[in-house]
């Protein structure tokens, strides 16, 4: 099958890569490109571990191809950070201790920066059902949602 | 071997083209989520993939005087976010929001929903109790369809060969006219509906109700109208007895089956109860607008 | 003399619901079982867990049992 | 550990050291190895729930180009079966291999048959399409009752049941029965004033962890093999494979990659062998990940099971029997968790008389795996269930009823051993305290309580501790880390050592790095392996001890260790553990410690739950809208991740309790095998779910440590439906309490 050439930007860098016209952009980032921060639960849009952002706005990146990347901009968890310090919405997942195997952190990392960015102040309630796409299996969700409470009071300099 | 072929045209004209000439299935794509999972459930196909984004207007959404002229591909999170639409359709961006998560929204479309044709899909009773008009545009020209003609079946519509959904235009709504969509669903979000039920509703100075439109979805093949539903709301003055009234002609309309979402006694039940609820909020939305 | 209890699975073969031994560790305590209850099915027996007084052990092989011992066997526990 | 003391490092809530790694997406996974030549292997399932396999061609797949290997059953090496301890469970080898590639028969949809290897993994997967097998299908028997009928078809012809009498000389599907027995059942309810009995139900479930399974493995040409695999058990996986594929242990290392959750679901194998079968034969690396779909149909989800429970009690609230009948399903092969089911259905009461039967029953379904303590929430579902309903018609509050039978120190139990301290009472009195249980409630809700039992265990762990110069040290330990574990092991070791936690580094070794160090699972890591960590630990300060007396020519009984600091009691000077490091090569030479041991003495848990809900009585909705956790940790290491098992145990509890199950059609097929269906909590399902950890200590761990990841799974479904029950008026039996189900219980009760 002859392979489509991609040029993008990810996490703020360009990028160029081959890709197969079916090929989803998570299996971009995981196989064509080795960023597994990325991460596959379901591959149907159900789970949101493989959250990323394109354009700014956050989706699925098993429900996007790969060559829908072609000139937009990608966001995934390994540009949260800046440089060696640690984003404020990570340091407080790891403060707030809301994570236990790890497997949905960097999907929810993702998601809780695209909750912060489009609502600096959300309510408990508002968090959840922002999140509601990511799914966790081991905390019940109530560390997480401390961690992101947190970094929203933190960000918007009141903590 | 199998071959997916991607293109993403930047002309109605030329997307039409490539639909006419595909010699492989031709799938149209807007925000890709109920298209990728086929993809992905079905490798061995091969297939032509025609991404509708890059076409001028159909990401976009402009309200004017007439009303709403709806981008089909326009991903449901900006819909949301749209407060000029949310104020004249409150019912269509409840719809939008309950579509799947805020990661499923910020890919999915009303249009897309609406071309997937699922019964359960919740924009399309929104759209039905809208009045919603389709424009299409395929090889032959256009034609313009309402949206209730556009969905014939389980996964089928009224789109021929070449054709796309180029537009979807809503009225402006009338004085003291409001809407609502409920949906129910087991858990608090993420699921497809089991049963959903849009109404809209106009109330005269006296609280009367002097027109109506209530559809269902998840309950039939496709979404329905209920036109006996709506008779029961109009006159009254939207009191529990014609709330009820709606809600069980909702129900005697409603043909579901019984499958992993839900049984026929389940649905056919819970949609009367949406029914009456979303008509009292959509009252409730024209009272508040008033006071 | 330390005590052992018999679990109802044990008692179908033992018939009783205790007995003292004079053992005074696991591997002589196994034999005294052996010879005095003729059904007592022997590689059921090594492969169970034993609590002594109170301490469950898994594989009891080099374990010692004090006069006022009490001991029972009891299926070998896993988890997830 | 008799009085209590005071700690230095344990009981605080450090970061995680794995945790920079997890929030930056650099932590590797099990689907996160690839290598260079790697190639992709697929698995072809059958479409059947019950069939005879009567031929398998897969001539056209292997003439294909794009096809590198094809495995099937024929593969393995002779197997007889033997029973082993393959993962948790004492595992049948034969079983084991049959349920990873199936032999003659396949025993429910989704059962992998052969499997492919292919350049890309999309070619795999097309080329599965090119094996033709032909298949004489069978009738499938979907249901715990209906496989017990005299009947049924039976899905083998060799299975007779055991734990009769007399082993019977007709095939059942019934593997085995086992019966528990304490005083006089008969007397028990002769005493009885107050009577109730009833049947239960719950459904199949899955562990759900986000991550399926995946692994990456190769092989030299000298046969020294490689696995990288997701599991909660290298060491088991190494054991399992070896068998299989008649292997020496040292020929296969095995990687445990880290883990995206197990909850029992990761204790046996499922692609490595097989994955080392195509690498063999490719001569490439190969790498295998289970779509979501088939980790629903083809993994190991937890057992559906029917229970009749009945329970009599004196007027004053006296329990005098306790009788249970709990029918567990194992899925396509035998061994369901029906053992410690019924060894934790009544252990948290202190009753006369009891006497419970359990039968472990075959159904097509996939074979059951280990569910964060297996058997026991679908056995105290019942048993509390039952007991909440003999509450109510005592008039007794359900805490007081059961502060009057509670089981406590000196309890005899019924499946063997008389309790030590355990805490079950501490956990009641701070039910009755909390603020949760005085709250009042509004309308349409209602409030559910229960309690649960899980044993715990100890087992085998291997550590070792090494100091680096400067005085810092690495654990390595051999349990992979599914919650935090390594931040325990800090904690414990930094304890023993009076060195800062932060200077030590936990690291889950390969199988090579180490010896033998039993799965991650029974609630033991903290408290056998971390009891390992002590001892390494210890086995340093000894060492360290020597060292400082060597220096200073008197003997170590003569130094004292005191806050990381070696004291001379015979003189002024001081040594700190980084200076007798530094100093280590003029003293003998290196130093570390070790540590390989059996645990003993694992302490139960229990827990009570408060469960607060409010039924939507228009369409049987049901949601949580306050719970509380209460448990006995022994001692809480790091109190954060302590909090965190009890609310993920509560979490997973209140799913079971309200929408998760597996929904099968009459064939036999899954029709939810998907997170959209199978429909586990969301963030925006619950509520902050509030904990508190009770201590006390475990006389058998030397700082007190219980193991703590599984009790809470138990109470959330008695809890849950309780309150449900309470909320509408009609007593819930079977579970889910999902919505269609709960309004045809407010309809029929009219």
């Amino acid at each position: 099958m002859t392979k489509t050439h991609v040029t993008t930007s990810i996490n703020g860098e360009p990028v160029e890569f081959l890709c197969e016209p079916g090929d989803t952009l998570l299996n971009v980032l995981r196989n064509e490109l080795q960023m597994t921060g990325t991460k596959e639960g379901c591959g149907s849009g159900d789970c949101g571990a493989c959250s990323v952002t394109v354009d700014g706005r956050l989706v699925c990146s098993c429900l996007v191809l790969g060559v829908e990347a072609q000139g937009a901009e990608i966001g995934t968890v390994e540009g949260i950070e800046s440089k060696d310090k640690l984003h404020t919405i990570q340091q407080k997942f790891l403060e707030h201790a809301a994570l236990q195997c790890g497997i949905c952190t960097p999907g929810l990392i993702v998601s809780t920066k695209a909750l912060l960015e489009e609502n600096p102040n959300p309510t408990e309630e508002e968090a959840r059902y922002y999140l509601a796409g990511n799914l966790c299996r081991c905390t019940g969700y109530d560390k997480i949602i401390r961690a992101v409470m947190d970094s929203a009071e933190v960000m918007r300099g009141e903590a | 071997m199998v071959s997916v072929v991607y293109e993403a045209p930047e002309t109605v004209q030329d997307a039409v083209t490539l639909l006419v000439n595909a010699d492989l299935k031709a799938t149209v794509m807007a925000g890709g989520t109920d298209l990728i999972i086929q993809m992905r459930d079905l490798v061995t196909e091969s297939r032509l993939v025609v991404d509708l984004k890059k076409i001028p207007g159909m990401m976009q959404a402009t309200i004017t005087e007439k009303g709403l002229q709806l981008g089909p591909s326009m991903c449901c999170a900006e819909i949301t976010s749209r407060d000029d639409i949310k104020a004249l359709y409150p019912g269509l961006v409840e719809s939008a929001y309950l579509i799947g998560s805020t990661q499923i929204q910020g890919r999915a479309s009303v249009g897309g929903n609406l071309c997937n044709s699922s019964p359960a899909a919740d924009t399309i009773p929104a759209l039905f109790v809208t009045g919603a008009q389709c424009l299409i545009i395929g090889p032959d020209g256009e034609r313009t369809v309402a949206v209730e003609d556009f969905v014939t079946g389980v996964g089928q519509n009224c789109l021929g060969k070449g054709e796309l959904l180029r537009l979807i235009t809503i009225a402006k709504p009338a004085a003291n006219t409001s809407d609502a969509y409920l949906r129910f669903i087991p858990r608090t979000e993420m699921d497809i509906a089991v049963a959903g039920a849009g109404v809209s509703v106009t109330l005269d100075d006296e609280g009367v109700c002097t027109a109506a439109r209530v559809a269902i979805g998840a309950v039939a093949p496709t979404a329905l109208l209920v036109p006996e539903a709506a008779e029961a709301l109009i006159g009254t003055k939207l009191d529990e007895s014609a709330l009820q009234a709606a809600g069980q002609a909702s129900s005697a309309a409603s043909s579901p089956i019984t499958d992993r979402r839900g049984t026929v006694e389940y649905r056919r039940h819970v949609v009367g109860v949406l029914t009456k609820r979303a008509a009292a909020i959509a009252a409730q939305r024209v009272r508040g607008d008033k006071a | 003399m330390a005590t052992v209890i018999f679990s109802s699975e044990l008692q179908r073969f033992t018939g009783e619901e205790k007995t003292s031994v004079s053992s005074t560790n696991y591997r002589d305590l196994l034999v005294e079982l052996l010879a005095r209850y003729h059904r007592l099915p022997e590689d059921e027996l090594q492969k169970m867990a034993v609590a002594i007084d109170g301490e469950i052990i898994h594989d009891p092989f080099l374990e010692t049992v004090k006069p006022d011992s009490e001991v029972h066997f009891l299926f070998r526990i896993s988890g997830g | 550990m008799s009085e209590a003391r005071e700690f230095k490092y344990i009981g605080q809530r450090t970061i995680r050291p794995d945790g920079y790694d997890k929030v930056t997406g650099r932590a590797n996974y099990g689907a996160d190895l690839s290598l260079p030549g790697m190639i992709w292997g697929k698995i072809l399932r059958s479409p059947y729930a019950h069939a005879r396999i009567l031929n398998i061609d897969t001539s056209k797949a292997e003439a294909h180009p794009d096809v590198m290997a094809v495995a099937t059953y024929q593969d393995f090496p002779h197997v007889s079966s033997e029973t082993f301890q393959g993962g948790e469970a004492p595992t049948d080898l034969l079983d084991l291999a049959k349920n990873i590639l199936a032999d003659d028969k396949v025993l429910y949809h989704g059962h992998a048959i052969a499997a492919i290897a292919a350049r890309t993994e999309s070619a795999a997967e097309a080329a599965l399409s090119l094996i033709k097998i032909d298949y004489e299908v069978l009738p499938p028997v979907m249901d715990v009752a209906d496989a017990m009928k005299p009947e049924s078809p039976v899905l083998h012809d060799d299975m007779f049941t055991q734990g009769l009498e007399e082993t019977p000389d007709t095939p059942s599907n019934i593997a085995s029965r086992m019966e528990l027995k304490k005083g006089d059942i008969e007397a028990g309810f002769a005493q009885a004033e107050v009577v109730v009995e009833r049947d239960y139900y719950t459904p199949t479930v899955h562990q759900g962890y986000i991550e399926p399974h995946a692994t990456t493995v190769s092989i030299d040409e000298d046969g020294q093999a490689m696995v990288w695999c997701s599991t909660q058990g290298h060491f088991d996986v190494r054991a399992s494979t070896a068998k299989l594929l008649n292997m020496e242990l040292g020929k296969i290392k095995v990687v445990a990659a880290e883990i995206g959750g197990g909850f029992g679901g990761k204790t046996t194998v499922y692609l490595e062998p097989v994955a080392l079968i195509l690498s063999k034969k490719s001569g490439r690396p190969v790498k295998m990940i289970m779509t979501r779909d088939e980790v629903f149909r083809a993994s190991g989800p937890g057992s559906a099971t029917r229970s009749r429970v009945k329970i009599g009690a004196k007027k004053d609230g006296t329990i005098t029997a306790m009788q249970a009948k709990l029918c567990f399903e194992a899925g396509g092969f035998k061994g369901s968790p029906m053992g410690p089911g019924c060894m934790t259905v009544f252990t948290p009461y202190d009753v006369e008389n009891m006497y419970i039967e359990g039968y472990d029953v075959v159904v097509n379904k996939p074979k059951v795996a280990a569910y964060r303590a297996p058997g026991a929430p679908q056995a105290e579902f019942a048993a509390e269930m039952a007991l909440n309903e003999l509450a109510d018609k005592l008039g007794i509050d359900p805490i007081e009823f059961r502060l009057k039978n509670a089981a406590r120190k000196g309890t005899q139990t019924v499946y063997g051993p008389k309790l030590k301290a355990v805490g079950l009472v501490e956990c009641l009195e701070a039910a009755k305290n909390s603020p949760h249980y005085k709250a009042a409630l509004g309308e349409n809700q209602g409030r559910g309580l229960a309690a649960g039992f899980w044993f715990n265990i100890g087992g085998q762990s291997s550590v070792i501790i090494n100091m680096n110069p400067d005085g810092t040290g690495t654990i390595i330990e051999g349990s992979p880390d599914i919650g935090g574990s390594r931040a325990s092991m800090q904690l414990m070791a930094a304890e023993t050592l009076g060195i800062p936690a932060s200077n030590l580094r936990p690291v889950v070794a390969d199988t090579e790095h180490l010896a033998y160090n039993q799965t991650t699972g029974g609630s033991r890591t903290t408290f056998a392996t971390g009891m390992a960590v002590i001892e390494a630990a210890q086995d340093v300060v000894n060492q360290l001890k020597e060292r400082a007396a060597a220096v200073w020519n008197v003997t170590s009984e003569q130094v004292e260790w005191v806050d990381g600091v070696a004291i001379n009691t015979a003189g002024e000077e001081k040594l700190t553990a980084a200076e007798i490091c530094k100093g280590a090569e003029r003293t003998g030479g290196q130093i570390s410690g070790t540590a390989n041991i059996n645990a003993r003495g694992a302490g139960p848990s229990f827990a009570v739950h408060i469960c607060d809900v409010e039924v939507d009585k228009e369409t049987g909705k049901v949601d949580v809208v306050r719970y509380t956790a209460i448990q006995d940790a022994g001692k809480a290491i790091h109190p954060s991740y302590v909090e965190g098992q009890y609310q993920g145990g509560a979490s997973q509890g209140i799913g079971w309790a309200l929408n998760e199950e597996y929904i099968y059609n009459e064939d036999g097929i899954m029709e939810n095998a998907g997170f959209l269906d199978y429909r586990i909590p969301l963030a925006s399902d619950l509520p902050m779910i509030d904990t508190v950890i009770v201590e006390v200590p475990n006389p058998f761990h030397p700082f007190g440590v219980r193991g703590v990841g599984e009790t809470g799974i138990v109470p959330p479904l008695a809890a849950v439906a309780t309150a449900v029950s309470n909320a509408i008026g009609v007593r819930m039996t079977d579970l889910p309490c999902s919505p269609p189900r709960v309004l045809k219980a407010i309809q029929d009760a009219g």
